[in-house]
């Protein structure tokens, strides 16, 4: 243990894994949990504040495998939005980390996503997106691209859902795509979101090395290598860390996040605003047009409030309330019988 | 001529829904009530928004029973659409009122009752200009004439209008107006009935409320420290939610403001339930609320709630099914759904109130039984008990501390360490099949578990294994065990000698209490067992046991409630017959006992009875 | 030392699952079986697709059991992250097998079992160049090592080597390679066994297939003709849906080349469900398949097809419950939710196979069923039945015409009307609780009406009348009497003079029949009756009434289908007693044995056995 | 009768009536299904061969207040996608009409409803949008608009689901939006939709007069007239009449639809182009922010084939294939059984 690095709170990298991975060798999920593990360490995070939340599928598997201090919920299939809103609820001042599937997200889980977006009910929501049903042996998912191919041979026939497209449509207030193999993108984004308040949504390409990986597959590990279309460069400098940074004028942008920590954006040959809706989807369009994967911060929306602010709950988490606060004085009860005798 | 019955009349109103009828009934209904007469009121109104045939039933009743009643004897015919029929509601010598503005249709007249004719369009346009509020205060007519024929007061008539329209003398005039409108029109015709005359009854009512079940749910769970409350709009439920939007900001604020609970209206049912789950396993005591459509999408987020042992409530108000059925009827036909709920070993605990006092006492005392064993409870009642007004005596607030169960805080782990105790979420250290828990964001560094809905261990790890999983089923199993001892026990009355026994729950116990006292008059003693919760426990089995028939009363087609008798005790089983009502209208004494003395008067062997089964439903 | 049985042996191959060990498992078991030799396989494998433990039995039986056998003979070990466990679930006297590239760890070695060592790693190292194809064929050893050992021919793996990779002789040639070594290494060790011989039996599986019940259920719907297919992947039923997948373009194209179906994977099971209402509302033969938690999402919709009588076929691989439970191993605890299956009064008619031959005639008349009946019809097996390989006589497509039940064309409208009969979707014109339906598109200017899952009348107008609604309850009851008597009869088997009787369904079916033989021998005859459907018919009723005492052997924990029993007889409820088998593993007659021996040794009465059920759970 | 004007398969409008209606005086839907009928009287739809689809609410009882003669099906909240899905697999010679209502499509309906786009199932699907659950008197819907106060003055504070915004990024064909009011602008509309092959959706705003009609409500009647934004008129022009219309160059923009029936849309103000997804989004985000309803039709896409066409189903409806077809020779059998024995 000796000399080996800590940060601010004094845990060591490792403080942060999970119990040892089933998934496949060379699972990209693997690789998006080896992020998740990097970013909770580079931010500092308490993993005791922090609760994994995930559906079912190989991808909703992963919360076993990063975080091993912190509680968990394997919910089921597609309900992962729904629960963590509850959880959000019961108590606010959780940090929750959410791992979901294209299958559990996009297919079964669609409209209860949906809905969690609109409320922007704060959490780190990442689709772990392989185009296919991996627990299930490789069937399409809602993502798999028209005109991919299924490995028995199969041809998609409907167009995908691009999760980035839809988090923006329906509200959600950060919204990023990365790859799991990019862990020098995916890991500030990750630490971005963490800081965000309200529905950070991070669609990261995620390759199925057992049954979605061949030629004719559009998230295969070479297809997607080869079809990325990143915005920008992406740093992560926590609140904490009182750094002026020395931005290149015209090609490098901040994003202030809501505890005071920034993201830089730096160009890569393009303008682009990630507050603009409008702009922004038309740059997955665009993306999507040519049958690349747009990656970077895509959308950003300081201004809306998340979910518990509009309900206006009391700074103690509801779950922590004594029967004190949570149970009216008898006499208020006294005086509903005597306006239930009119 | 029959001499006039005191205090004793069912009225019916038949109107259409959207003209503002439920307005004239609630001043009729509150009227009787304020003047001491015991008295109950059904409303059998349609799904939809405007123009469908809705009825309106009040009874006073000097005896006291409380359950509609199916001899009506005045009718209020004041919708044309469903007259022909109406006019066959009403029993052998009562009373039709109807608008006699037009006269009276051929196909409208029938033998054997009185007609009494009220030209409430004529007398209304005269009093109201042409504006929409005409068509609503017509109703307000009929109050004042049934108030002349059968003796409500005016001056209680006008408490109430005071009493429901508060500070506003311009509305209470209006409609004092009308009311005044149709008592003297009566009067000035000199009409007299001779069935039955309402008396006030001093202090009759006096300490009493007035409410229905879904208020007195939602009370009794704003009360019980529900702290998150996720749903989805559905009748017979919607109001039950809506309910406690509105006494939650008056009772559940903190000093600055803020609010101590959340209520959400989500998505879909589906959300609802998860939400639920969710916030019950963050530490907040969580509920929903639905009716059989939601309850069938809420399955399998209930199955998760039970197999990872989530505490949550799930409040079902019961109505006519199967499919979206009849939603504005009543019915307990969820019983096998929601005490079997979910794929896979499932059995529930149900807590069944059947009256507005223990609607309010078990949707409080739910959440003890959800986080004291840690698994979903049902709250369940129907459209009768949840929509209907009720008068009862006031909701009172026990003064037991909350039951928070086997909840570990960072201290108690503390502890627990230093005595050498380990915790482990799923193991039952207690011998009652309910393990410990602890809360997320307990910081502790031996608190974090895992929760998944797939096999586990005892220590919440994921686990393949056979033996771990049959131990979990085990467990579980031994938890409903342990619950039957906890949940609220039956009430039995018991006659001396009585060797027939009568079983019911929930809404039918009002008219199951008068049927027996019918049948009693007709010779057949009988005991009885109120069921108030589900799993069955041994006071059950010992009625059962203890008569040679049971009669189990239920509100629906295949006997669910004597199903669950039958596989608890088989041996028992041929005792049970089952007194089955399942047309949507609230249980009426009436056909309870008609059921029972056709049957006492028929009896079958169990495999007789099994043989004609397959007849009984053409019947 | 013991004598060696003759094709007696029972092996259990651990390994790890994603290492290819699926693919030496299929052909050792081949092999085995193309001897002639009667033959069983068991897989039973990690919900995860790489890196858990996976188990394997393969059963070669002289009697001809099929089921799982508890006691095992031979482990292959190779599986080193369940090692430890793994010694002991050999029996004593069993052999152990294990790879001794590196020697044996302390914590695996146990007395009273022979240990074989095979260095399959270093074998294979030589064989094999480093590729990831190393791992999986060096599964091949252990086959080559069995082979040996056994008595398994070489010439017959050949051929099924041959069968299985068909047009590659490089891979025919490879795997063989590998299998010699462990063959050769075992032969130049010199090593024997005496615990069992296998010998070939000419002819002795000749004529019979090799398949699993998701297929058979998959080409029995094939065959009977469906033409909408939506479905949900979800173990263990997708390989149902999977399998027309497969079978679908080579069986039901046109001559053009266009399908005369359509499978749909849809985005849940809700979809799933509702398009096969959908589907079979407007005439088509629709289908889905799923598993226990897509089975509770389905509720709702089950309900509707229910009350709006609609055609439709779900397809029920149970799994274990409740929740994800888990995904791959077996269970029957899905009974009471099909049975029920909705909110309101529903019950369903299920159709239960139990082999490969009813699988597939199941599935086929499943659609005859449900257009027969105008209802959701189930075809529920598990995954033993589904994923499990069971050998088999061949698939026989019986003559019968399709029966498309009550449908009247344009033609036959036609004729009804000059006959001066009026087509009334909902009316019951003959008596058996089964109305007339036309399809959409039906041109007959009298053919269209209204479906709705609310309330509705005899023509099929919306309707909120308590006549109109509990008429169609009560036809809807009057529907599920005539099912009675339609459904597959149970199979039953007596004895001379056996007092007792045994009840089971589905898979418990093999092991059931080893058991009764077993118990036969210990001098305990009992009577058979192998349920095929629900509702229950009179066979039932009498089978039960006919013996003093009735075993009811099934897959789940509460006893769901006793508990349907006790609710159609209660007084023949207290005859029953459960035994239950609820690990997850597939029945095995050994377990079965066990529980009849044990309640034969200290029967109780029904009230005794409520006062022991408390306790039960925790034995 | 004599004298009572007919269409080319002569019948009168009123053959295209239904049973009395049970709406409330005044409420939208029922200003929609007079529009319904004079569609399908108009374009000469044979009403034998139509199918009437719903789910649960106000406007789902719709169907039964037009065309008789059309079997019809009232299923399950927010499920008429799924089972309009099945229908359509089953027979898809039906021309199928969906009524839903806003909380039935855009709240438990959601995620069903996108796949069914997604799909391009064939359909013309209206969602009668009153921004309320009215037939459970009167809670906000998934469509009522952030800050719109309820009846009982509570106020709404999530942004709501554009039904049109979300049909365009589905990938519903041809998406427009109308008012309940304007018969003018919504019959022609839905004709142009009944004559589409693919996912149609209309999002008709429908005034609830009886729980959402008051002062603040973003629904009433009157708010809605006040807001209205059309993009452009729109005729129809039936593929069996062979006008030649005289465009007014520049003004005027043809529309052919699949059975070559045209949809003329007479320009007001504004270049627009339907077929422009992007510019569609742009021009429904542009509206939304000035607090305006666009209507019209809004979004065109003539190329993709529907969903049974993507299936290679044979031109016999399923439903109507006997014995003959559907079931395979026994000699098939025969073949099968003995690949088992292998
Ligand atoms: C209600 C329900 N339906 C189906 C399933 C089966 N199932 C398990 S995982 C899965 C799909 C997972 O796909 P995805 O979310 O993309 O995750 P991946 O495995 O690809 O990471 C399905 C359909 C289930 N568990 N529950
Ligand atoms: C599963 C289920 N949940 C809830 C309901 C209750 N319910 C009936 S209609 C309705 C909302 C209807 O709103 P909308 O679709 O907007 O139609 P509108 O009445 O406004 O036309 C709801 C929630 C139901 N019938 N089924
Ligand atoms: S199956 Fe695919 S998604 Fe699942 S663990 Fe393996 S590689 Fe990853
Ligand atoms: S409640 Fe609203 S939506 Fe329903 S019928 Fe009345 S006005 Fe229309
Ligand atoms: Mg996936
Ligand atoms: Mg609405």
């Amino acid at each position: 243990m000796a000399g080996e690095k800590v940060n601010r709170i004094n845990l060591t990298e490792k403080d942060y894994q999970g119990a040892p991975s089933t998934m496949c060798r060379g699972c990209g999920h693997d690789a998006i949990s080896a992020s998740v593990i990097r970013a909770f360490y580079e931010s500092s995070i308490d993993p005791r504040k922090v609760v994994k939340l995930s559906g079912i599928g190989c991808s909703s598997k992963t919360p076993a495998y990063f975080l091993n201090q912190s509680f968990g919920f394997n919910a089921v299939h597609g309900r992962m939005s729904a629960v963590a809103t509850g959880a959000n609820l019961a108590n606010h001042t959780l940090i929750p980390i959410g791992v979901s599937g294209d299958g559990d997200t996009a297919a079964i889980g669609l409209g209860n996503f949906c809905h969690m977006m609109r409320r922007n009910v704060n959490i780190t929501y990442i689709v772990e997106n392989n185009g296919v049903y991996g627990l299930t042996k490789g069937q399409f998912s809602a993502t798999a691209d028209k005109g991919s191919v299924m490995k028995g041979g199969k041809i998609n026939d409907i167009p995908a859902i691009d999760i980035a497209e839809i988090a923006i449509t329906m509200g959600a207030t950060y919204v990023a795509r990365s790859f799991s193999g990019d862990r020098k993108q995916l890991a500030p984004i990750l630490q971005g979101a963490l800081a965000h308040r309200g529905a950070a949504i991070l669609d990261v390409i995620s390759p199925c090395v057992t049954f979605n990986n061949h030629e004719g597959s559009t998230k295969s590990l070479k297809y997607v290598k080869d079809h990325l279309d990143p915005i920008h460069d992406v740093d992560f400098i926590p609140h904490y860390e009182n750094i002026e940074v020395d931005y290149a004028e015209g090609t490098d942008q901040e994003v202030e996040l809501h505890d005071g920590s920034r993201i830089v954006l730096h160009k890569l040959g393009r303008d682009y605003d990630p507050s603009n809706k409008t702009q922004a989807l038309t740059a997955i369009h665009g993306a999507v047009a040519e049958g690349k994967f747009l990656t970077g911060l895509i959308y950003y929306d300081p201004t809306r409030a998340e979910f518990v602010v509009e309900q206006n709950l009391c700074d103690t988490p509801l779950a922590d309330l004594g029967q004190d606060l949570l149970q009216p004085a008898a006499e208020l009860l006294d005086k509903i019988n005597a306006e239930l005798m009119k | 001529m029959e001499s006039p019955t005191i205090n004793d009349l069912n009225i019916c109103i038949a109107t259409e829904n959207g003209t503002g009828s439920a307005s004239a009934n609630n001043i009729l209904f509150k009227s009787i009530f304020k003047m001491g007469i015991p008295c109950s009121s059904k409303n059998m109104f349609p799904s939809n928004i405007q123009g469908l045939p809705t009825w309106y039933q009040v009874r006073a009743c000097a005896d006291g029973y409380m359950g509609r009643k199916d001899v009506i004897d005045v009718i209020v015919m004041f919708n044309d659409a469903t007259a022909a029929k109406d006019i066959y509601r009403v029993r052998d010598g009562g009373i039709i009122i109807y608008d006699d503005s037009t006269p009276l249709q051929a196909n409208l007249k029938r033998d054997g009752v009185q007609y009494l004719g009220v030209p409430a369009n004529k007398l209304i346009q005269k009093i109201v200009p042409a504006s929409p509020l005409r068509t609503k205060q017509r109703n307000m007519i009929y109050v004042g004439a049934l108030a002349y024929l059968f003796g409500i007061e005016m001056k209680t008539i006008k408490e109430v209008l005071e009493d429901t329209f508060g500070k506003k003398p311009a509305v209470i005039e209006s409609n004092l107006v009308c009311i005044e409108a149709g008592f003297n029109y009566m009067k000035e015709k000199g009409f007299t009935q001779s069935i039955a005359r309402l008396m006030a009854i001093p202090n009759g009512n006096k300490g009493k409320i007035i409410t229905e079940g879904n208020t007195a749910c939602a009370l009794g769970a704003v009360f019980g420290g529900v702290s998150v409350v996720c749903w989805y709009p559905i009748t017979p439920s919607s109001s039950l939610a809506e309910a406690m939007e509105y006494y939650f900001p008056r009772l559940r604020k903190t000093k600055d403001g803020k609010a101590t609970y959340a209520i959400i209206q989500s998505e879909d049912e589906i959300a609802a339930a998860g939400m639920v789950v969710g916030a019950g396993w963050a530490g907040a005591r969580a509920m929903t609320s639905t009716s059989g459509p939601g309850l069938s999408l809420m399955n399998e987020s209930i199955g998760l709630a039970y197999f990872t042992e989530i505490p949550s409530v799930f409040f079902i108000v019961q109505r006519g099914g199967p499919s979206t059925g009849l939603p504005t009827r009543t019915q307990q036909s969820d019983i096998q759904l929601m005490y079997y709920a979910s794929h896979g070993d499932t059995r529930h605990i149900m807590l069944i109130p059947h009256d507005m006092k223990s609607c309010f006492d078990f949707a409080r005392r739910s959440f003890d039984f959800a986080e004291r064993f840690q698994t979903p409870v049902f709250v369940a009642i129907d459209l009768d008990l949840g929509m209907n007004l009720w008068s009862s005596n006031p909701l009172v607030l026990g003064k037991e501390p909350f039951d928070r169960g086997k909840v570990l805080t960072a201290e108690q782990l503390e502890q627990w360490e230093k005595q050498g105790k380990k915790f482990r979420r799923y193991f039952d250290m207690d011998g009652d099949g309910i393990p410990y828990r602890t809360l997320p964001g307990n910081m502790h560094r031996r608190a974090a578990y895992f929760t998944r809905g797939s096999g586990h261990d005892a220590d919440a790890r994921y686990s393949e294994d056979e033996k771990d999983y049959k131990e979990t089923l085990d467990r579980l199993r031994r938890k409903l065990e342990t619950a039957r001892e906890y949940v609220p026990k039956p009430i039995i009355e018991t006659s001396d000698g009585a060797k027939t026994g009568v079983i019911c729950f929930g809404s039918s116990y009002d008219p199951v209490r008068e049927a027996r006292d019918r049948l009693r008059a007709a010779g057949l003693k009988t005991d009885h067992l109120l069921l108030r919760a589900l799993p069955l426990g041994e006071e059950s089995r010992e009625f059962v046991a203890a008569h040679d028939r049971v009669y189990l009363v239920e509100q629906n087609r295949d006997g669910q409630m004597a199903a669950i008798f039958k596989e608890e005790w088989p041996e028992l089983g041929s005792r049970i017959a089952s007194v089955l009502i399942y047309d949507g209208l609230p249980a009426a004494a009436g056909e309870i006992v008609r059921q029972i003395k056709a049957h006492e008067a028929h009896l079958r062997t169990g495999a007789e009875e099994w043989r004609e089964k397959k007849l009984i439903a053409s019947i």
